[in-house]
């Protein structure tokens, strides 16, 4: 139904939500046309975020992007880090040590696990509001994360924007002790993992509010090229850790929920059994990490001293949102030619002029939750 | 520096008649104190979070810190705040609507600029699309440096600002924020408010980008000629 | 002493004072006890730091907000934004003028007692659409709206459960409801079935009038940033804000009053009882407050109509048959 | 990421293309290109990527578009079209949903024009923003009154 054509019974309202919103996760904007409270139309306006990131890129040398690319998805930085590395790594065919993979791994999936628990705490937010239920998930959530955030403390002497992976390794070997931390970490949010469960599958309010709430049909997700949790839960078994496995993934067991209906609890329902997958694999890790090296490269004194060799590469990895990719061109100087960064939140995003009209305002709130958009890496 | 504030001094005929009564200036003293006691403990805060600092905002009003001890709570509309806090970086395209937020405040309103990006624009400053600095087009009470700023950081940022209008309530003189400059900061060299040397027309053209933020949206230039 | 026990217009004003200030203090402070309750719920200590375990925050807050500037929106309707909050208010204090604090506490006895205490209540619904219309702001006019079918809807579940204590008690005065109920024979228990299921309903149905979660989409703050309140400043918000907490504490007096047997108890009768009775039931309303999500509007709507009204009715079919019969 | 086979055979036999990681194909075939690997299986959009190359003695100032198209799990193929500046390229939107906003976003940070695109507006800059920063000639500081 077009707006300008829509058969005015009453005026349209037309409602813009953000770009400073409660539950626009960040800053977008969404223009809404509303017949009452029924949507007919959206228009998404993201880039109040837009930070140039790509064009920084060309400017700094590789080993210097690492940072910069931390603040994308402020949520799961180890993971951008991975990607953006990875990248420059096939570029350069640069292999790395097998401690580096199993510590790269290791720190993607505790880096997920605490990426869903902040996506559980906003979408119980978006649903139960700040005075409300929903806070309590919300409390709860980031309870078990500051746990999580205190382990990459230990490592890496940061909350977050870690700067702990660099072209052919890691900068940071785990501490002592790292290992029991994680082990009664992790074992912990299992727990708790459990009780989201009982407070919000088992209850009737939550499940009215998801079901059958945002379907996402898989034709148009695949041509959106959204991917991640969103595909899985649509009915596409695909998983870039078990499909294409990097790092160590290929020696790692890994099962890959998915979920049909592709509504939001289904999301909801994928999500949180990728969280028990991914506590699963921490606990299984944690304690058969190889010894050897962290690092292929030896640390460079100058920014400048690492030349990249000319070509192109294109790495991606899973990230929390779905895939995470680097296509970066190469002209044989210190600095990539052009660096693109492939989010996924981009793409999820570009599903809410599908998703949005015949609902209310309730459920697009609702169904943009459950999208689990990063405005960071949204707009870059 | 000290501003002469003699011709702008508060002077309401009942309030000199009042004053010259018995107990009343022991009363009216006790009554500022106390208000200036409630404005300092019940800070209500509007959430300006647009990037990484904004996550550290929310660890800071969850569990383990909990801003609500010091009675701060989060409103999301900016008409009941009275601390803006801007947590994440500022683009182009985002300033004027958070001059529009800021603006829509009701006095007395204070603004903590969270994280680098805020203060400076951090590494992000050259960047064409980033604003170097909140303080390019709004007043900052507090810089509260890092990148994100640890919650307790913040929470040291809060209880400055506390601090700050305990001494500006009672008359005291305060040392203007010092503005956390990073090493080297050469460019994009643009006049912070209050800097003499900023021109009037770039005032002139921010009011303007924010008068004419959405055209159609329903908003439009007072006119100086009509009434209320 | 006994001049103003003898002279009604006195005695009015005496017990007015007395009840709205104890009212309002006791809203006050029930913010600072919420704040503590959501704390203690979601691990986290709450106020702390102002007076003592933070007893003083909610004078802090209206210190604030007393002091903070006045702003009307530029079209907002001037006389409306400025008159509902105000509004609100004196219809809430309203409805506690006929309220039986203990045998013979009662600051207006009216034969309709009941009747009035329940058309004052509905007609809260318009200064809150009033404030959402005046606002000039989409967001305010969305919670209005919805505030106003939220409670057309509720009014009716609301009425017929309480029709079930009129039926059984015999009598519309709220007195001669809490008498028949002595000696332990509360409406929520005896008769076994109607008074029970219509006294959740009744409660079910004050939280969607006095907007509070799992009802309260007229003040969604994830969707309509703030509700009604949106373009509210100062006092102004903080008189919608206060006359939110007051509504839920009449709403829980009157659960109290009507269904647990109000000023009864073992022991002395007295005004303890009430207050212990609906104390209780507001510890309740935030127990479900800062548990549960939040309905969409058009669900809950059809919660009213399947649900509520046919469940209601049956109630009081029941308890009819049970004054017939029993 | 090596070529599948069947994908090979087709771009010898329908187009008289090498195949390549990436393929470069021209502006004029480049819908039909899409559509035969859309038939083929690739219905995933991975992403479009363009680049700015200043003009050399050899080439005028031009921008190249890459697509990346995916056929689950792993099969993948990038094609890409060299674009000179000023010019078109046509747009892949009636193939693939996605390329709307990856094509606007390309747009707007390189400048690379799609012919027949329903709504190629800037999504990232405000709308009344000059210049493609993504361009190699694109000062990175560039000022933008009244917020820099």
């Amino acid at each position: 139904m077009d707006p300008e054509n829509y058969d005015p019974e009453g005026d349209l309202m037309i409602l813009n939500l953000g770009p400073q919103h409660p539950s626009t996760h960040g800053v977008f904007r969404v223009k809404l046309w509303l017949d009452g409270e029924v949507c007919i139309k959206a228009v998404p306006y993201p880039g109040y975020l837009h930070r140039g990131v790509e064009k920084l890129c060309e400017k700094l040398s590789y080993v210097m992007i690492t940072p910069i690319v931390d603040k994308n998805d402020y949520v799961s930085p180890f993971i951008n880090e991975l990607a953006i590395n990875m990248a420059f790594e096939a570029l350069n065919a640069v292999e790395t040590p097998r401690r580096a993979n199993y510590l790269r791994t290791l720190g993607a999936e505790m880096q997920r696990v605490g990426s869903h628990l902040l996506w559980l705490g906003t979408f119980g937010l978006d649903m139960g509001g700040a005075l409300g239920g929903g806070a309590s998930v919300f409390m709860h959530c980031f309870r078990e994360r500051e746990l999580i955030l205190d382990c990459f403390e230990l490592w890496t002497g940061s909350r977050f924007h870690y700067n702990t992976l660099t072209v052919g390794g890691n900068r940071h070997d785990v501490p002592a002790g790292f290992a029991e931390l994680v082990r009664q970490t992790y074992t912990l949010i299992g727990q708790r993992a459990d009780e989201y469960d009982a407070m919000l599958v088992d209850n009737a309010i939550f499940r009215a509010r998801t079901k059958g709430v945002g379907t996402v049909d898989a034709k148009l997700a695949m041509e959106l090229g959204v991917s991640g949790p969103i595909l899985r839960a649509s009915g596409i078994d695909w998983d870039l850790r078990r499909d294409r496995p990097y790092a160590a993934y290929n020696e790692v067991k890994l099962d890959v929920p998915v979920r049909y209906e592709g509504d939001c609890f289904a999301r909801y329902e994928v999500r949180m059994a990728e969280l028990r997958e991914s506590i699963r694999i921490v606990l299984d890790l944690i304690d058969g990490i190889p010894e050897g090296p962290i690092c292929a490269l030896k640390p460079v004194k100058l920014p400048g001293a690492y030349k990249g060799k000319v070509g192109q590469a294109y790495a991606a990895v899973e990230g929390p949102r779905g895939e995470l990719g680097t296509w970066v061109i190469a002209d044989g100087t210190d600095k990539p030619y052009r660096c693109k960064i492939r989010p996924p939140s981009y793409h999820a995003v570009s599903l809410i002029p599908y998703l949005a009209p015949g609902n209310n305002v309730s459920d697009i709130v609702v169904t943009l939750g459950s999208l689990d958009p990063i405005l960071g890496e949204v707009d870059r | 520096m000290a501003v002469d504030e003699s011709g702008q001094a508060f002077t309401h005929p009942l309030y000199n008649v009042m004053a010259q009564l018995p107990g009343v200036s022991l009363g009216l003293t006790t009554a500022d104190q106390l208000l200036t006691w409630g404005a300092s403990n019940s800070l209500f805060v509007f959430p300006m979070a647009t990037s990484c600092c904004g996550i550290e905002f929310m660890a800071a009003a969850c569990g383990r810190f909990d801003l609500d001890q010091m009675g701060t709570i989060a409103r999301g509309t900016p008409r009941q705040c009275d601390v803006m806090v801007i947590a994440g970086t500022i683009t182009v395209k985002m300033a004027p609507r958070v001059k529009k937020l800021w603006d829509q405040m009701p006095e007395p309103k204070w603004a903590i600029a969270m994280g680098s990006c805020a203060i400076s624009g951090d590494f992000y400053r050259d960047i064409y699309s980033v604003v170097p600095g909140v303080d390019t087009f709004m007043p900052v009470d507090v810089y509260v440096p890092g990148c994100p700023p640890n919650p307790d950081q913040l929470f040291a940022g809060m209880r400055r600002l506390q601090e700050k209008i305990r001494m500006r309530r009672n008359g005291e003189w305060t040392e203007p924020e010092l503005r956390p400059e990073t090493f080297g900061f050469k460019s994009p060299n643009l006049p912070r408010i209050g800097d003499p040397r900023r021109e009037a027309s770039l005032d002139e053209a921010q009011l303007d980008a924010v008068i004419n933020l959405d055209p159609g949206g329903g908003l439009r230039r007072p006119d100086p000629k009509g009434s209320l | 002493m006994s001049v103003i026990l003898e002279n009604p217009w006195l005695l009015g004003a005496v017990a007015g004072f007395v009840v709205i200030n104890a009212m309002m203090v006791t809203a006050a402070w029930s913010i600072w006890f919420e704040r503590k309750f959501a704390g203690a719920m979601q691990n986290r200590p709450g106020p702390t730091q102002v007076g003592w375990a933070g007893l003083l925050q909610p004078v802090a807050d209206l210190l604030k907000l007393i002091q903070k500037e006045d702003i009307v929106p530029t079209n907002a309707d001037r006389a409306l934004f400025n008159l509902a909050p105000p509004l609100g208010m004196i219809l809430v204090l309203a409805g506690l003028a006929v309220f039986p604090w203990a045998p013979g506490w009662v600051p207006a006895d009216l034969d309709i007692g009941l009747l009035f205490i329940l058309s004052i209540s509905s007609l809260i619904t318009i200064p809150v659409w009033m404030a959402g219309w005046a606002s000039n702001n989409k967001y305010a006019l969305l919670g209005g709206m919805r505030a106003a079918a939220q409670a057309v809807s509720f009014e009716v579940p609301l009425l017929l459960s309480a029709l079930v204590p009129i039926i059984l008690g015999g009598s519309l005065r709220l007195g001669d409801i809490v008498a028949a109920q002595a000696d332990g024979r509360w409406f929520a228990l005896w008769p076994p079935g109607p008074g029970s299921v219509a006294f959740v309903l009744f409660m079910l149905a004050s939280l969607a009038e006095a907007n509070r979660i799992p009802f309260d989409i007229p003040e969604a703050e994830s969707e309509l940033v703030a509700g009604i309140t949106t373009e509210y400043v100062g006092m102004k918000f903080g008189l919608i804000y206060l006359a939110e907490y007051l509504h839920t504490a009449v709403s829980s007096l009157l659960g109290a009053t009507l269904f647990l047997g109000g000023w009864d108890g073992p022991g002395p009768d007295g005004i303890h009882w009430l207050l212990l009775k609906s104390f209780a039931l507001f510890a309740g309303i935030f127990w479900v407050r800062w548990t549960l999500l939040r309905y969409r509007a058009d669900q809950f709507m059809a919660l009213c109509w399947r649900v509520f009204v046919p469940v209601s009715l049956a109630c009081v079919a029941v308890a009819a048959v049970w004054r017939v019969y029993a | 990421m090596t070529v599948p086979d069947d994908v090979t055979r087709l771009l010898a036999e329908r187009f008289g293309l090498e195949s390549g990681d990436p393929i470069t194909v021209s502006r004029d075939r480049v819908v039909e290109l899409g559509g035969a690997l859309k038939e083929a299986g690739f219905t995933y959009l991975v992403y479009v990527a363009c680049a700015h190359y200043p003009a050399t003695d050899a080439e005028p100032d031009r921008t190249v578009a890459e697509y990346r198209v995916r056929r689950l799990p792993v099969d993948e193929v990038a094609f890409r079209v060299w674009v000179p500046t000023g010019e078109s390229t046509p747009t892949l939107v009636p193939v693939f949903a996605g390329c709307d906003w990856q094509e606007r976003e390309q747009f707007d940070l390189v400048g690379t024009i799609f012919a027949g695109h329903p709504d190629l507006r800037r999504i990232m800059l405000p709308e009344d923003w000059e210049g493609h920063p993504l361009r190699r000639d694109y000062d990175i500081a560039t000022r933008h009154h009244p917020w820099r």
